[in-house]
């Protein structure tokens, strides 16, 4: 399942690099987000509780950046699974930046989620529809933070 | 946590002893060996489980059997009296509406509630109450004739 | 499944007090159509079932000519479709629960559970919300009365606080001059759940030309049944015609939020929608012309 | 009576049981001491197992035994490989796990609770590789393998013995097929097309679940019941598997809820009998609905094909590339990419041909025989294409085929001649069914418009195979019948009773079939191909023929006359002088009231014709549909108003039970059609339940359905009978195909057939533009 999300943030590039590079920080944008570790700085521990009405699934995550080039391109591998082992979670994300002329940054979010196992089946509606406004959320979490920082 | 219910089966009443999460039709099958109704999706979409509780079409699959306290269930077995066939089962056989016989039994006791509440259903009114029951080998024709036939004999009788 | 415990409160209230007592771990239980699939499944394991069947006053439909219609949180899909009361006053109703699910379920499965689950592949909100309906919900603090349309947060969630129950939904008497059609399109089966549905509701003035209101609410394009309030702007006070309809229903497209899934695409769906809105106003607006006072 | 028996709907044998509830399926069955057996699954689609902790799942309360791997490496009592055409299968997965849902290990409890409880506390350890998801990637140069090695077993099928894996590749099999000079073909031809069709995943969806009860008596004799369509094959293998003689493997198979070749070779049996022999008590496994997804689909299928035609119409050269996805495991993939590719150049006569059938090995479920078995996935592209030629000829599409069809006499592909043709006969009797040629006009405000369309096929059924029946005549004259076909809903029971009535001149109730066991029944080779009538029937005649001999000897013998003076018709044996009943013969020649006489009938196909050509199938299906359907152009929802199925099934003996069979194979043609597939996301299944994988209801198959009987005697057939199971399922979705491109002028080249897939041809057709530009 592939999710696409392009916001602009009013900031300057490095601004929002920064922003999003310190990745303890940047994960808590995510909706459901319990908790970041760093282990080192590529990889790092997050716990994310995802709600589904009454439905509620906690996953351990662990988080890989495998590619980075500041202040323009992050590459990030996440893997995870859920506490009563229903399923499992693999997500392939590209982070991009770009300055605009008027000094804004244009974000575009890429993620391939993969969910494995029974929550995999739940529906396959709710499951798109979920992560599409999760995403949607953490853009507008990192713009508002960005913007009223 | 388990408890007693009291049901009427085929007009039998019997006492059963069943946990909250047990469903009826693993109560029916299992408690009172009465293995006519089948587990098919588990989900309530193909119809082979159905049971009639209270004269209405249930997914016995998804139904608790505690909540089946105080009712009256009828399945297959219920519905041959003393060897003689229901005129529905007679109307299968005759019209050919079975083959590998799975879905059967969900099929005639949904037939038999739709002729209860409304003994000469239109084709349209036989086809959208019996969509819910899934034939995978596909004698939707056949069984769509046979309870025509029911229906048909009926208005015969009754006019 | 897992096991549970089965409790029968014999009141609202008693069952608002269970609730309460347990929380999250605990769950009402009517007609446990949708709610027997996540149980199986292991999404869900409450420690508590709460059974309302038992609870009196949460069943029966009831007419008021100024009230308008009282259902019943138990009333089920199959008594919405058969009541002759129903068929009388809002044959609407009847006519789209012929195509609810399979009879089994619709014997089954209750209003108030449909509405409660919040599942987001169903057509009965949508209907609702275009007549404007209302809920009612009871919790240990008394009762409060909500217009449908806040009720839905998200998929299978609520605004109703976690003791709270949904005890009636109240229809409001048409106004004169008022049609309404619903279409429910499937894109596999005729018997799959709804790829998207359509309702279009409109009340005209006496001129029988003019929209007084227009209600255009989309189901399955969102997490939550959707009102295409843009639409319904540019239909509302003026008169009815075709190109204005095509105006509005390219803008209900526009509005809605659908996801691509396993029944279309999200172009696709917006498509549909569009065709839809326009199959659909023309008959609201014909049957409002021709309204006797039912729906 | 005997006049009407053949030919005659009589009452069929199973449905009174089947009726009233009282038929038996295994999962009504109660078993004393029987446990819960519960399977293990691979949560991701390729990995090497390093490491698996089974401990913790034994100390479950409850649980008698939990299979491993490691309850096969080093043990030589055992032989976990199996498979009925490459040894590729394994009990539970020693190495790697090949697709998400390959089992990995195996439990047996007292309750299904404490099975599961166990399952979960089973630690297993993956190393994750890398997977390919469909034929094109897995053909890639450098792409995952599947299989390093692939173990063949030293005796298998004949009709595939040509077939090996292709090493260091995801290749199973490859099949290639020529006449001619295909290139010289196209060279010659005036026009030359070129398209490429596929089909999904799709799953047989029984409405029985998959279930298995097995146990292991003291002294080691394995017993198993199951719910298989060829117990003699699950005996083969699991002796093999568990290295005894056959005679100490027994099988037996109760009323079936449903196969359409979901239940062939082994499933379940080898891993609970492993499980029986260590809990050392019966085990039961009842697969859920999601497990059924993960056990066995119908094969997808990328097809090219390319054809060149003369100006007239004539065909002229086909070439054909068909690749198959037989997911994880060959099951029976090589035998459908084979049939796939012997009728991918269709039902015509092409003198210059081509093709190469490819099984494909993906990290999918492992996909084996569905009604169609190969000739649907080739039909599709084979008579889609046939509608794409006449459109660009401007010749109307029944006209092409009349044209190029196979008529008697004819060559077939491989150079054989085939015989008691009836196609063309189909052909035209389905087009007459729809009205083929009779227009409406179309009403142009209107949204709906309408359309016609055809499709023919012709199918091989699986040859060389074998067939051996029993009658045992009892001394009231009264048989049992001893097959080992398997009602599965086709209606063998009746179908092998009516012909056994019909030799024999008893009634249908004189005769009884027995249950099928395989310590009981003799040899037959599978319930499947459509064969059953046709090898089986034929069996029972040539028992009930034996038997008549052995009776016309008797009579000789005790009554003194000389043999050709003994007849024996009408359920009697006649002398000169004295009409005998068959009571009495028995009577007088025990002496008792008792005593049988057993008659054997032996029916064996061969890969050479009695006159010594090659040959490919024992005979040959042959049939056509024809749809009328009405397309919404706003939405691309079609209706099909009409469809016609018209087979050549050589002699009608059971004429509802024919027509419930091209029924029911128009229906599920209808599910393929325009709904169902399994869908994937990464290897992962997302819509394994009834409610996601939409099955055909009463509301959506065609508002009248034909079903048209041709009748051309198949001179090795009982009474002419030919099969017919398959026959009615291949058409329907080109036949559709073509009539929605009649109604609104889109071609789908993709099934399933949906709304959107219209509606977007549509919305090209109206810019412009076709689909392959956008």
């Amino acid at each position: 399942m592939k999710i696409e999300e392009v916001f602009v943030v009013k900031a300057p590039i490095q601004k929002v690099w920064d922003f999003l590079w310190n990745v303890e920080e940047m994960v808590q944008c995510v909706p459901g987000v319990e908790g970041a570790e760093m282990l080192d700085p590529d990889n790092y521990r997050v716990r994310l509780k995802v709600k589904v009405g009454f439905i509620s699934a906690s996953f351990a995550i662990h988080m890989k950046v495998t590619e980075k080039h500041p202040p323009r391109f992050l590459r990030s591998v996440c893997t995870g699974e859920e506490d009563r082992r229903l399923s499992t979670l693999k997500q392939n994300n590209v982070l991009e930046l770009q300055p605009l002329a008027d000094g804004s940054t244009q974000v575009t979010l890429k993620g391939e989620v993969s969910l494995f196992g029974k929550l995999g089946t739940l529906g396959d509606s709710v499951v798109r529809g979920k992560a599409r406004k999760m995403m949607e959320e953490f853009s507008n979490n990192v713009r508002t933070k960005i913007e009223a920082s | 946590m388990s408890r007693f219910i009291t049901l009427s089966v085929n007009e039998v009443s019997r006492r059963v002893e069943v946990e909250p999460r047990e469903t009826l039709l693993e109560v029916i099958r299992d408690h009172l060996g009465l293995t006519g109704a089948k587990l098919g999706c588990d989900i309530q979409v193909c119809g082979a489980c159905t049971l009639l509780v209270s004269g209405k079409p249930v997914s016995s699959c998804s139904f608790l059997a505690v909540d089946a306290d105080g009712c009256e269930v009828t399945s297959i077995e219920g519905l041959s009296c003393n060897g003689r066939l229901h005129r529905l089962q007679e109307a299968f056989i005759e019209t050919g509406g079975l083959q590998c016989g799975f879905c059967t039994p969900g099929f005639i006791l949904t037939a038999k509630a739709l002729l209860d509440e409304q003994p000469h259903p239109s084709e349209e009114q036989i086809k959208k109450y019996m969509a819910g029951n899934l034939c995978r080998c596909g004698c939707y024709q056949e069984i769509l004739d046979a309870i025509q036939k029911v229906a048909g004999r009926r208005a015969v009788q009754n006019g | 499944m897992k096991n549970f415990e089965y409790l029968e409160p014999r009141s609202v209230q008693e069952a608002c007090q269970l609730l309460r007592q347990h929380g999250e771990e605990a769950r009402i239980f009517a007609g446990g159509t949708s709610l027997s699939i996540v149980m199986k499944q292991g999404f869900f394991q409450p420690k508590y079932l709460v059974n309302i069947k038992k609870i009196p006053d949460l069943t029966g439909i009831r007419w008021d000519p100024k009230r308008g219609l009282t259902l019943g949180a138990l009333v089920t899909h199959r008594e919405l479709e058969t009541s002759p009361l129903i068929q009388e006053t809002f044959p609407i109703l009847s006519q789209i629960e012929e195509d609810v699910a399979n009879i089994r379920v619709r014997v089954m499965g209750t209003v108030g559970g449909n509405l409660a689950y919040a599942e987001p592949l169903t057509d009965l909100p949508q209907i609702l919300i275009a007549l404007e309906a209302s809920i009612r919900v009871a919790g240990p603090d008394g009762d409060r009365t909500m217009s449908l349309e806040e009720l839905f947060v998200d998929y299978y969630e609520t605004s109703l606080r976690p003791d709270e129950i949904l005890t009636e939904v109240l229809v409001p008497t048409p106004p004169p001059r008022t049609g309404i059609e619903y279409i429910r399109f499937s894109s596999s089966s005729v018997i799959d759940k709804p790829c998207l549905g359509t309702a279009v509701r409109f009340t005209l003035e006496e001129d029988l030309e003019t929209v007084r209101t227009a209600r255009v609410v989309l189901g399955c394009v969102a997490p939550t049944p959707l009102r295409a309030r843009q639409a319904e702007a540019l239909l509302e006070g003026k008169r009815y015609e075709v190109q204005r309809v095509k105006e509005a229903a390219a803008f209900a497209s526009r509005e809605c939020k659908p996801v691509s899934d396993l029944r279309g695409s999200e172009a696709y769906k917006r498509e549909m929608v569009r065709v839809l809105v326009t199959r659909a106003a023309p008959r609201a607006f014909e049957k409002a012309r021709a309204f006797r006072g039912q729906v | 009576m005997k006049d009407q028996m053949i030919g005659s709907s009589v009452r069929r044998v199973d449905h009174e049981a089947k009726v009233t509830g009282r038929a038996q399926y295994l999962a009504d069955m109660k078993f004393p001491g029987v446990c819960c057996g519960k399977i293990l699954r691979s949560p991701i689609a390729h990995g090497r197992i390093r490491g698996m902790d089974a401990s913790a799942a034994l100390r479950v309360p409850g649980v008698l035994a939990v299979v491993t791997r490691d309850d096969f490496l080093n043990n030589s009592r055992i032989d976990p490989y199996y498979g009925p055409v490459f040894k590729d299968q394994s009990i539970v997965a020693l190495d790697k796990v090949r697709f998400m849902g390959d089992p990995v290990a195996g439990v047996a409890a007292v309750t299904e609770s404490a099975a599961e409880e166990a399952l979960a506390a089973i630690q297993v350890d993956y190393e994750e590789l890398p997977a390919v998801f469909d034929v094109l990637e897995a053909r890639r140069e450098g792409a995952p393998l599947v299989h390093e090695i692939i173990r063949v077993p030293p005796h298998g099928f004949e009709d595939l013995a040509g077939l090996r894996p292709k090493e260091s590749s995801n290749i199973c099999t490859h099949f290639q097929l020529t006449r001619g000079d295909v290139e010289r073909g196209f060279a010659e031809s005036d026009h030359v097309f070129e398209d490429v069709f596929t089909l999904p995943d799709t799953q047989h969806s029984s409405l029985e679940a998959h279930a298995v009860v097995a146990w292991v008596e003291p002294g080691g004799r394995i017993v198993v019941w199951s719910t298989t369509q060829n117990p003699f094959v699950i005996r083969t293998q699991l002796s093999n598997i568990f290295r005894v003689p056959v005679s100490q493997v027994r099988v037996l198979v109760p009323y079936i809820g449903g196969g359409y070749g979901g239940k062939l070779y082994p499933k379940l049996e080898p891993l609970a009998v492993a499980l029986a022999l260590k809990a050392q008590r019966p085990v039961r496994i009842v697969l859920s609905r999601e497990e059924v997804f993960l056990t066995i689909t119908k094969h997808a299928a990328h097809i090219r094909i390319k054809t060149g035609v003369k100006n007239d119409g004539t065909l002229w050269g086909r070439e054909c590339e068909v690749l198959l996805d037989t997911g994880a495991y060959a099951e029976i993939g090589p035998r459908v990419a084979k049939k796939s590719g012997y009728t991918a150049a269709g039902p015509y006569r092409i003198p210059h041909v081509k093709i190469n059938s490819y099984c494909m090995y993906t990290h999918k479920p492992p996909a084996g025989a569905f009604r169609g078995f190969g000739v649907s996935q080739s039909a599709w592209a084979c008579e889609s294409q046939m509608d794409i030629i006449a459109a660009a000829l401007k010749m109307d599409p029944l006209e092409l085929r009349l044209k190029n069809a196979y008529e008697e006499g004819d060559t077939f592909a491989t150079g054989e001649t085939l015989t008691n043709v009836g196609l063309t006969d189909c052909i035209k009797r389905a087009a007459r069914a729809v009205g083929w040629g009779d227009r409406r006009p179309r009403n142009s405000s209107s949204p709906l418009a309408r359309g016609k369309g055809l499709a023919c096929l012709i199918k091989a059924t699986i040859t060389p195979s074998l067939s051996s029946a029993l009658v045992k005549m009892n001394e009231d004259g009264s048989v049992n019948v001893y097959t080992g076909t398997i009602e599965v809903g086709q209606g063998s029971e009746t179908v092998l009773s009516q012909i056994v009535a019909e030799e024999l001149g008893l009634t249908m109730e004189q005769v009884r079939v027995a249950p099928m066991d395989t310590d009981v029944v003799p040899y037959d080779l599978t319930t499947s191909s459509s064969r059953s009538t046709f090898h089986m029937g034929k069996a029972m005649q040539l028992a009930c023929q034996d038997l008549k001999g052995q009776l016309r000897e008797l009579a000789s013998q005790l009554y003194k006359v000389p043999k050709d003076q003994v007849r024996v018709e009408d359920g009697k044996v006649t002398i000169p002088d004295a009409s005998l009943s068959y009571r009495e013969i028995l009577c007088t020649r025990f002496g008792m009231s008792g005593g049988n006489l057993v008659g054997q009938g032996v029916v064996k196909t061969s890969m050479l014709s009695p006159t010594g050509e090659k040959s490919t199938s024992a005979f040959w299906f042959l049939g056509a549909g024809a749809a009328e359907v009405e397309v919404d152009r706003e939405t691309g929802r079609v209706r099909v108003l009409k469809y016609a199925s018209a087979a050549d099934v050589g002699k009608a003996i059971h004429p509802l039970g024919c027509r419930q069979q091209l029924e029911g194979a128009a229906v599920t043609g209808v599910g393929q059609t325009f709904f169902e597939q399994m869908v994937f996301d990464n290897g992962q299944l997302i819509n394994p339940n009834f409610i996601d994988y939409v099955l055909p209801s009463l509301l959506d198959v065609p508002e009248v359905i034909e079903s048209l009987m041709v009748e051309v005697p198949h001179p090795e057939g009982p009474f002419g009978a030919k099969g017919i199971g398959e026959t009615g399922l291949i058409p329907v979705a080109p036949a559709i195909a073509n009539a929605i491109y009649d109604a609104v002028g889109v071609r789908i080249k993709d099934l399933p057939i949906t709304p959107e897939k219209i509606f977007m041809a549509l919305q090209a057709q109206r810019e412009g533009t076709t689909l392959e530009d956008r």
